[in-house]
């Protein structure tokens, strides 16, 4: 399979000004995505593994590396040094993210919520709204949910939706921070069957999930990374019992500088 | 320019009461105002013999302009025999030694007027002086001359055209009875003097010069001979003149001369009855004497 | 993508100005005020590009400059210096170098701009449907029928009762009045659209009900807007990309998501701090 | 049939005039004794109704002014009026320089920021501190009591040696540092508001002289909104004198100036303080600022109204108008006498035509609601 997204030595630290403060977050980090293959992102809480994916979509700033893509058109971009509008037009376009919460209007109907990233490729509404029905009934969203906002949803209806507006533009790349977590087994399934799906599609994906197994039977390439941050890739049959152990413990991390910030004394 | 004094003497009036340094800036003004078509020229109005309000400004047009050899008109709600008219006219003649004076439209050389433009078409040869109490149509939206200034610059009108939008949401009519806004050479909207709608037509492509003098106001400002004048209105509720229909639809005409081209005055009989006649007095005399 | 405004070395200065002005104000110096000279320097050297269809935020506390750099653009306060050139379809107008008929024919025709203050961006003497007519007007549409159609379509589109469109704004709710604003703005159907503060002030549901409807009418008519607001949950509403303000110059830009997970300067990372 | 309108317009004119004229000279037939107003007696015992009309009129000729105080039967506004219509019939021959008021030969001058002055006050004639009870005497005062008067106070005046000029109490403050320094970029030449148009916006001495022509009574009300509330700051009066200018004029031989003559006028100088501003020249130390007043005759209400507005307008100018009296433009388009009774006035005048049109309007508007209704 062909890389899409090659990251080489990626790192990254946040600088608290007001604490006088380094806060190392990922060091030195490289492994290759590629089309059609998902990449799982493993290691111990505080092993910046959400750094990893903030870093490519550039909700955060890289401090060091190289984060080469290669867009639909065959061009190679260095994501660290593209411009925001270009960042903006692969955000639009070749690169999703889906993270733990969902960002959305709490006064917007679920359909419209899921059908956004249709409208930004120039869809039109009705199409758009029609193709995240016909979404939201394959993940199995009850239909009374679709005229409702989510912000009154159960966590596991929630993040339904949030995958739905993942998946709908069907990227080339998808970052999918821990997708499952909050999830039903049954729902849980549903959603591995869709990543499946995509896959097969040829989409490429990073991911994090919060449980081994889901690793274990999503993943094509490992990529561990440890606390303090130091990196090796590991292919699937290399993945080892204690490893998993570490995978089972109780994720954190540092889900944003903000919440960071707002708790420090 | 006649200069001789009317009376011999220290306190001597000069031909045409002004001194001839303040004629001098009227006529700077009136060349100014006929150069730039609508645009309002501010001068310093002298202080006339008679009140502010009363013709001061058409006053000063018409003495800075007018000479010895002059037939003159002056003309008050269409009658030449209204009170400010024979003022106006006797203090022409007390200033002005040789000018004489008529009520006739065809052959007078230089016309005075306050709200009226005659019925009958003037000539090339022929000047009209309109008397302005309010020099700016924009001063009912906006009260910083200033402002106005601005405003007019950059040909800036759609105010004055939203007070017609909110006539028309109102009443479903422009309700501007007389002054009414009028685009003059497709840039300046001028204030046309309290003449009725119905004179408006008559300022585009005119064959006379056009002059208007506010004296309170100190502005002289001009319709040059063929110059397009255009009434503001929307394409699709357009500008109209009086309507002087009866119930029956049927035009009225004058009592007197039985004219029924020409603005009516309306009157209420002692019996409580209305009857119209021409507002133009000379007019009315002339079809009335053809007849 | 295309670019529809460019903006360079954006300045402004209340005050005679002195040569130490620059070096003695700003976010190092902590003040905008110049100490020398008493002017105070609203702006300096500020910098930005704005691509079609796309919301721009700047934010910053009060006395920042923020306000200053639309009303600039606007037309609405003549900058001390700088440039900025606005690129419509085929052509492209270096904003301060134009005459003032032309910058009015731009703001009327071109341009919106929804004000904090109602009175600022209304003619309170007149209808809601006259002040939509008012800019229509000035876009020389002179057919009443069609602008009565157009005033009546945006006051529907922006959710305010048609039974009230010969009403006075000043009878208005400050949400309506906002509406009304926005429907004004929206007249002559701008490619580019600023909005100072437009919620400030506004009750906390009205307000919500103020942002869905830029952000539906931004994916509609595809218009560029440059949101101005202290608010970080505007920002994080509206915007795509953001650019910080403090003491008169930009400290900060980037990706809106960027600046409120990952703010870089230390005032920025004070703001999102404190942010509830 | 006759022609209804307007008619005999000339006749009612004439037959207006002489029924006024009868008014004027009604007296004759009820007293034997009665004789024609003298200008002089205008002149000396209407003196403040003189003063008040070469003040608004505009014009430096108290026997004119007299004589049209006589004609118009009193009436000030009609007095000043035809003065000033007298005045657009006289050339213009020549421009005095600005004047020095410090060689004002005073009769009156007091300050009410200093007890002491340099130079002293001077509180010369004035009713300020009369008490307004009305003298039943002069009901039928007797000429040889009213001709003793003056003879007495004369005779037991006390010889008192006057200096030629004072120094004025602004000087004082200016060299103190409490005023900003005169600008030496000060225009030299004052705008002449008979010859130029006031466009917007004016320079100061374009709003002065239209000031100075101004109607007391509009002045004095619009001042007076300032001093009430709508406006900012009590003023002090630095100093107010009335006497007598030297007029010089250039020689119209050799050039040189020469004094052509006095003319009785009131001068005011009001400060009054506002905030320190470091645009100015004073480098942001906080400094009075200053409102001038003058007119010719004795007429201290208007001068010290024309001094609180010329501050009002400056600060106007500066910092836009907070009220009415800071704003040029209401200010000195609505003091003139003649222009605001003229126009007053001719709400007299017919108006058949355009209440004709009026009339169509409001019929039209009529029947298409009730077309709709």
């Amino acid at each position: 399979m062909i890389p899409i997204l090659q990251v080489e030595g990626y790192g990254k630290h946040f600088q608290l000004h007001e604490q006088n403060k380094l806060i190392p977050s990922s060091l030195n980090v490289s492994f290759t995505v590629r089309s059609g293959e998902l990449t799982a992102l493993i290691g111990p809480t505080g092993a910046g593994k959400s750094s990893v994916l903030k870093g490519i979509y550039r909700t955060y700033l890289p401090s060091a590396g190289r984060i080469l893509y290669h867009d639909a058109l065959g061009h190679e971009l260095d994501m660290v040094l593209a411009s925001e509008h270009q960042i903006l037009e692969l955000r639009r376009r070749e690169i999703g993210f889906v993270t733990q919460f969902l960002h959305c209007l709490p006064r917007q109907a679920t359909l419209d919520v899921v059908a956004q990233p249709l409208l930004g490729l120039g869809v039109s509404r009705e199409e758009a709204r029609q193709r995240a029905a016909d979404l939201l009934s394959a993940m199995q969203l009850p239909e009374r949910l679709w005229s409702v906002s989510p912000a009154t949803f159960s966590g596991g209806e929630r993040q339904r939706v949030n995958l739905a507006r993942g998946f709908i533009a069907k990227p080339r790349l998808l970052l999918l921070d821990e997708p499952t977590a909050s999830l039903d087994p049954a729902t849980a399934e549903c959603v591995i069957g869709l990543i499946e799906g995509l896959k097969a599609e040829g989409t490429a994906m990073l991911a994090i999930f919060h449980h081994p197994e889901t690793t274990r039977r999503l993943a094509d390439q490992v990529v561990e990374l440890t606390s303090p941050p130091a990196v090796e890739t590991l292919l699937k049959e290399e993945i080892m019992a204690p490893t998993l152990a570490l995978l089972a413990a109780p994720t954190g991390g540092v889900a944003s500088l903000g919440a960071a910030l707002r708790e420090a004394p | 320019m006649n200069a001789t004094p009317l009376t011999q003497g220290g306190n001597a009036y000069n031909f045409g009461f002004l001194d001839e340094y303040a004629k001098k800036e009227v006529r700077r003004a009136v060349l100014k105002a006929i150069a730039i078509p609508g645009y309002q020229v501010p001068y310093a109005s002298r202080e006339m013999p008679m009140g502010r309000g009363f013709g001061t400004g058409g006053l000063q047009l018409t003495l800075a302009l007018i000479g010895p050899d002059e037939v003159m008109k002056v003309i008050d709600q269409g009658s030449d025999d209204s009170v400010n008219a024979v003022n106006l006219r006797q203090f022409i003649e007390m200033t002005c030694p040789g000018v004489s004076t008529t009520t006739k439209t065809t052959g007078c050389t230089l016309i005075q007027s306050r709200h009226r433009i005659p019925e009958l078409p003037l000539t090339a040869q022929q000047i009209i002086v309109l008397q302005v109490p309010y020099p700016d149509p924009l001063v009912v939206v906006e009260p910083s001359e200033d402002k106005r200034k601005t405003m007019h610059g950059e040909a800036d009108y759609s105010r004055l055209l939203v007070k017609l939008y909110e006539d028309i949401v109102k009443f479903d009519e422009i309700t501007i009875s007389h002054r009414y806004p009028t685009r003059i050479n497709g840039h300046y909207v001028i204030d046309p003097s309290p003449i009725p709608r119905w004179d408006v037509p008559k300022l585009d492509d005119s064959a006379a010069l056009i002059l208007f003098g506010a004296g309170r106001e100190k502005k002289i400002y001009a319709v040059p001979p063929h110059t397009r004048a255009e009434p503001l209105a929307f394409s699709d509720v357009p500008f109209r003149v009086e309507d002087f229909r009866d119930g029956a639809g049927q035009r009225r005409a004058c009592a007197r001369c039985g004219s029924v081209d020409s603005f009516l005055d309306e009157f209420v009989a002692d019996s409580g009855s209305k009857t119209y006649q021409c507002s133009d007095s000379d007019w009315c005399d002339g079809v009335e004497a053809s007849a | 993508m295309n670019k529809i405004l460019e903006v360079r070395g954006l300045s402004k200065t209340y005050g005679p100005g002195c040569p130490q002005c620059v070096e003695s104000t700003g976010p190092e110096a902590d003040t905008n005020l110049c100490p020398h000279c008493g002017s105070v320097v609203a702006i300096h050297d500020v910098s930005f590009d704005l691509f079609e269809g796309e919301i721009l935020g700047v934010m910053g506390e009060s006395g920042s400059g923020k306000s200053t750099v639309v009303k600039a653009i606007y037309f609405d306060q003549a900058p001390s210096s700088g440039e900025a050139i606005f690129y419509d379809s085929d052509k492209q107008h270096e904003l301060f170098a134009l005459n003032a008929a032309r910058q009015r024919w731009l703001r009327n025709h071109r341009f919106g701009m929804v004000y904090q203050n109602p009175h600022l961006g209304l003619n309170f003497n007149i209808s809601a449907g006259g002040n939509i007519a008012e800019r229509l007007l000035m876009s020389d549409v002179m057919d009443y029928g069609a602008i009565r159609a157009r005033a009546k379509a945006l006051l529907a589109r922006t959710e305010v009762l048609l039974s009230r469109v010969d009403d006075l704004p000043k009878h208005f709710s400050g949400g309506m009045q906002q509406r009304v604003q926005i429907a004004k703005a929206l007249a002559t159907r701008p490619p580019l659209l600023f909005l100072d503060e437009v919620s400030t002030g506004l009750d906390l549901s009205v307000q919500a009900r103020i942002l869905d409807l830029i952000l539906e009418i931004q994916q509609e008519l595809k218009t560029a807007m440059v949101v101005v607001t202290h608010d970080l949950g505007v920002i994080r509403l509206l915007t795509g990309r953001a650019i910080v303000m403090k003491y008169g110059r930009v400290i900060e830009t980037g990706l809106t998501d960027q600046i409120l997970e990952d703010p870089q300067h230390a005032y920025t990372q004070r703001l999102v701090a404190s942010a509830l | 049939m006759s022609y209804v309108a307007i008619k005999g317009g000339g006749r009612a004119i004439a037959a207006a005039a002489a029924v006024t004229e009868y008014l004027r000279t009604e007296e004759g037939l009820v007293g034997t004794a009665a004789e024609p107003l003298e200008i002089n007696a205008i002149l000396h015992q209407l003196r403040h109704l003189v003063d008040r009309v070469i003040s608004e009129g505009g014009v430096y000729h108290p026997q004119f002014a007299a004589l049209a105080i006589k004609q118009s039967l009193g009436d000030t506004l009609e007095a000043a009026f035809a003065l000033r219509a007298w005045r657009s019939t006289r050339p213009r021959l020549s421009a005095t320089p600005p004047l020095d008021t410090s060689r004002m030969r005073l009769i009156r001058r007091i300050s009410s920021a200093f007890k002491e002055i340099p130079g002293g006050q001077m509180l010369g004639p004035t009713p300020d501190y009369a008490l307004r009870l009305l003298r039943l005497e002069l009901l039928d005062e007797s000429p040889e009591a009213f001709r003793a008067v003056a003879r007495d106070w004369l005779e037991n005046c006390p010889e008192a040696r006057l200096p030629d000029s004072f120094p004025k109490v602004l000087d004082a403050l200016r060299a103190e540092g409490l005023l900003p320094p005169v600008s030496a970029a000060r225009s030299q030449t004052a705008f002449d508001i008979t010859r130029e148009p006031l466009v917007f916006p004016v320079p100061r001495s374009a709003a002065l002289a239209t000031m100075a022509r101004a109607e007391t009574g509009s002045l004095l009300a619009i001042a007076y909104s300032n001093m009430r509330g709508y406006g900012d700051v009590h003023p002090t009066v630095a100093e107010l004198r009335v006497g007598y200018l030297p007029v010089l004029l250039p020689h119209p031989v050799t050039g040189e100036l020469t004094e052509a003559g006095e003319v009785l006028m009131t001068e005011c100088e009001v400060v009054a303080m506002y905030e320190a501003d470091k645009a100015n020249d004073s480098g942001g130390k906080p400094m009075f600022t200053v409102g001038y007043g003058a007119c010719f005759g004795h007429n201290e209400v208007k001068a010290i109204s024309m001094a609180i507005l010329d501050r009002a307008l400056q600060k106007g100018m500066k910092d836009g108008a907070a009220n009415p009296s800071e704003d040029p433009e209401f200010v000195l388009l609505h003091v003139d006498g003649v222009d605001s009774m003229g126009f007053a006035s001719h709400y007299k005048m017919p108006h058949y035509v355009t209440f004709q049109s009026d009339l169509d309007r409001l019929r039209t508007t009529q029947s298409k609601n009730r077309e709709i209704a």
